[in-house]
């Protein structure tokens, strides 16, 4: 074991160490980042909701993939609950 | 006579060196990869006639003077990634997000295969002819966020050594997210979770979305400032987008810019993809690294999703935890898809983009740690 | 703990200063303006948006290797503005003024905002805290000349350090010419001189279009050389489109490229936007002199083409003097505007097309003068 | 008054002295240039229109926005023309 | 008063030489020929423009920090005819060549102009004034290859202050095919061979038009690496659009992107028509060798065709063989109506497009030789 | 003739000698490179005929020029032998 620890095992220690550091300081940056996010979302969307309510409508927005997605999911849905529907006549 | 000899010492005959010609095949191997599997064809394919042009002998297309060194220099200043990313925010609807803000645990959660596969980079070093050095270690664990210019962006900057290796991984395992990710979320759910349907997404008004980016650069602004570069432009191109307001650069960022772009970045990753920088063991260990961090990216997602399913008062599909790693749209797709093999009438796509673009913030900010922390 | 401790160094929060915090509030303003207001939007989004990139600490988008810095190198060079002058040019119809070439004179006069303004930045200096010299008057009094590009290349090269300022305000006032004209407009006509209607012009044949960018270059080369990158880039554009011949290089100048540029060029612009160059008392000089340029230009214009009227045997109704400011085509439909007010049946919008396209000509002519005379 | 003379009031005459040669200068290079390109259009226009009559037809002039424009005031104008007669037989 | 001494002073009147005055003409002509001649007016309008905006005095726009400046750095690099080679690539459909592989060698024949013509060169300096060395006769006679991107990546490595004239020859004789190549085809044929109708090609598989970039790289690289930059970057345009899996990048190859590089690469190669550059002896001699190159190659390309028709089982009609010179596709569509003259239902267009686009290949070879030999 | 060998007779005669060796060789490589080319595409071609005959079909073949000039050349030809049947029954 002595063999492969090429680069001096001291060094070697060293470097796992700042591994589990970088881990666990990383995850906890990414997931508080993240978790700020969502408080500042839930704010916004419920100011925005609350406050300037007309303006919302997404139909507008310059959105590209994601509504058309959107669209085969909502068609794809209403396709499902027809079937549904119908299943339950029979 | 003696010109016909230096005609001769002139050819790519004569001076071409094994590890070259291994490396044209490994560009021929991209190549066919990209055209015939279809394996992310818009990067691999440029990559890999980079990778046959860099390697030509003599033709010294990658010295100082030759278009790939040129080229290059769009990587090396950040500004091909950059542009790219900026494009991708143009192209992005956080719609599906900001309709369910908390699928942004599941983005972070994803970003463990990032901080995972640093580790495993650094004990790989017990290993010999495996050297990795912090940032080197940190450059290859970004594979894990499995987003194209943000890994070559860190690259760049942290270990532009390993710059070629880490792309055609990080491409690769795009790729092959339709293969890697079922078994791993078949694993870790069981047939009722994979049923499980969601209460549909109420729609996102367009102030929120224009609001958004705003948000987003801000707060990175105030946390994490070396995550600004990526988060900016993904941020600028997203409000160009969702504001509606500046259509025509918003269309060109989306399409010829990007579009160029690609092509540029392409070929430049494809000169880093030289003989001395590929050729070695570590490569191996980076390709193994990528595999490892694309799993446990999987794996975190879908297991943040079932602790998340028990604390929520709406019920959550674990497999939408699989996007976060982002890879998008493909990561949602087949999270979609392996929904639909047990309950053919749940459709997973929207809700899964919620994750899915989470895990672009998430790698992006991930990068910024990375990058603020390693010097 | 110690990491900890580097982490928290290393936030924005930590490092960031009462002026750069002021300055990310002047982007989001611009983005406010841009986006709710409509304020040239194309322009103001990206540069609000520098604007917020280039004051983040620690991320140093603007300093040598941040992408900002590279993108800035487009507009030192006068690449950048000289492309968009190049498009415009390709957009920009000379057949209304060259039916009626008298309309020129108006396209004149309005320059004499522009030098007025010039005359009024050195009298600021009696003000405590304005210290402007002869470049820096020079490079503020070309705001108005409601010229963009022509403002932004001007500035780059006798006052990069006022060059944001300047830009802000240029297109600042160029969105609220419908607000600052027509009070002017009023008050120096009369109700039956706004009723005026004039003769309709003549059809311009193809050949005079195409001569004319070329008589404009010679012109340029033997009277007035400082002004022929403007005027050159300009007749460039003009050319490819008038000629007919060349479709294919003509749309992509006037679509994707000037697209492509006028990115980079409002994200560049925006990293002039740093707190040390902004936050001056001198900024506050600028933005009141950029009104009075406005309003000086406007008023020389209908005050010109009152005078004109008297001695022109067709009449010419004294609104459309106000379209010789340029701000094409805002201008031209604010006179339009304001003479339908008086009256409903008068359509003066080709007319003022004519003065319009001349004081973009003018102001690219009184760029070069500054430019030849102010070393 | 000496107080806000801060550059030196010499100085200051120098720069106002500056100031109104550059603007009789500026606006004088301005006119005289505009008025020599409209000395020039007018030559070009009347040699061209004499001498290469068959040439004209703006119709395929590659122009994009004024024509638009053009279009539109044509437009207007042809209703305008309608109105009035219109009015008249009231 | 001492101002307008100094404005004086400052005009272009005052300071412009006989010889600026002429290469303004120059660039004028070059205009009238693009415009009302239809002269390769994409390359032809820029040029001529570029002449112009570099000969105006004061205006310096061609020395250090001038436009014309900055954009000739893409010539000098080569990025500017390697990024058009390689969007010509994508535009070019190797499947009538694929069909009638012997075809290459009437492409192979025609570059005898190339060789012709440099040895035309060498032997000119025995005129007084003439003085060529090898590598300016190598730039000059690589006009034969009829193609422009070539013949400007060659003259930029081998003679820069010959580019100016050997681009304006290139596209101008490019754009004299209908008229130079005609006559020596008719004297070289007799009526029966004109009339000779060719068997109908066969449908190429989309495997083979993908498989063939890739052995033309192959072959470049081991036999002729000093072509490999333009046959690379060639092969690579093809390969985007043969592939069919990438098509956004292959169609901004194909448009905007080589649109763009069009406009720069004109301007700047008007920036080397300068009059000390263009004014001498020389200009005349590289004209006169441009011609006989041109005709050389199209008289070897038929003789070939002569050649092979003897030899060969399938009926090759002797026109097609001009077609070798490339300047795709007029070369082509000059054939086919030749052929027509003598038969009105002899359809050689598909036919001509073989060694039409073999020339393509056959001058980038014929290039990559010159620039390995001649050091 | 002493006089316009203003290069010295040695030099041009050295010019002229590298010009002939330089044609040679040029033409030979040119040609030699052109003809192994074919060799390559005929055992492509063959190859790919055998063994991969499913793939052929250059419908979704990316080409564009090319096609165009096809589709005209095979309608030309088709309206010709149209014309050269109705002749003959003439
Ligand atoms: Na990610
Ligand atoms: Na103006
Ligand atoms: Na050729």
């Amino acid at each position: 074991m002595q063999l492969t620890c090429h680069y001096g095992c001291n060094k070697m220690n060293e470097l796992i160490t700042s591994g589990i550091e970088l881990m666990l300081i990383g995850m906890g940056m990414v997931f508080s980042f993240l978790a700020m996010l969502i408080v500042a979302i839930k704010v916004m969307s419920s100011t925005i909701l609350r406050f300037f309510p007309d303006m919302s409508g997404a139909q507008n927005a310059g959105s590209h993939h994601g509504d058309d997605l959107g669209t085969i999911a909502a068609i794809s849905a209403a396709v499902h609950q027809y079937r549904l529907k119908h299943r339950k006549k029979d | 006579m003696e010109n016909l000899t230096l005609l001769w010492e002139s050819t790519g005959l004569y001076n071409i060196t094994g590890p070259q010609a291994i490396m044209m095949a490994v560009g021929f191997l991209l190549l066919f990869l990209a055209i015939k599997k279809g394996f992310e064809p818009l990067l691999l394919l440029p990559i890999g006639f980079g990778a046959i042009l860099s390697n030509i002998p003599v033709a010294g297309m990658i010295d100082e003077g030759g278009i790939l060194y040129y080229l290059y220099g769009g990587i090396k200043s950040g500004v091909f990634p950059l542009l790219i990313f900026m494009g991708v925010g143009a192209m992005t609807d956080f719609g599906p997000m900001l309709a369910n803000p908390k699928t942004l645990f599941l983005g972070a959660a994803a970003q463990f295969g990032i901080f995972a596969t640093l580790f495993g980079a650094l004990a790989l070093n017990v290993v010999p002819g495996m050297n990795f050095d912090l940032k080197q270690a940190a450059a290859i664990a970004i594979i894990g966020g499995a987003d194209g210019p943000t890994a070559i962006y860190v690259a760049s900057k942290l270990a532009p050594e390993l710059l070629g290796a880490i792309a055609v991984a990080a491409y690769s395992y795009m790729a092959l997210v339709p293969l890697i990710q079922p078994p791993i979320m078949r694993a870790l759910t069981t047939e009722a979770e994979r049923k499980i349907e969601m209460q549909q997404l109420r729609v996102v008004s367009k102030t929120e979305k224009i609001v958004f980016p705003l948000m987003l650069i801000t707060l990175t602004a105030l946390l994490l400032p070396s995550a600004a570069p990526l988060v900016g432009m993904f941020s600028f191109g997203n409000l160009m987008n969702a504001s509606g307001v500046v259509d025509r650069i918003s269309k060109t960022a989306q399409n010829e810019l990007i579009n160029i772009v690609t092509i540029f970045l392409g070929l430049a990753v494809g000169s880093k993809l030289s003989a001395e920088a590929f050729l070695k063991m570590e490569t191996l260990g980076i390709l193994g690294l990528g595999a490892i961090a694309f799993s446990i990216g999987t794996a975190s997602g879908v297991l943040m999703a079932k602790v998340m399913n028990r604390f929520s008062s709406t019920p959550i599909n674990p497999l939408i935890g699989a996007a976060g790693v982002s890879a998008v749209p493909m990561a949602a797709r087949v999270a979609n898809k392996v929904g639909q093999e047990s309950n053919p009438y749940n459709f997973l796509l929207m809700h899964a983009m919620g994750p899915n673009v989470a895990g672009v913030i998430g790698s992006a900010v991930a990068a910024g740690v990375l990058l603020s922390l390693i010097k």
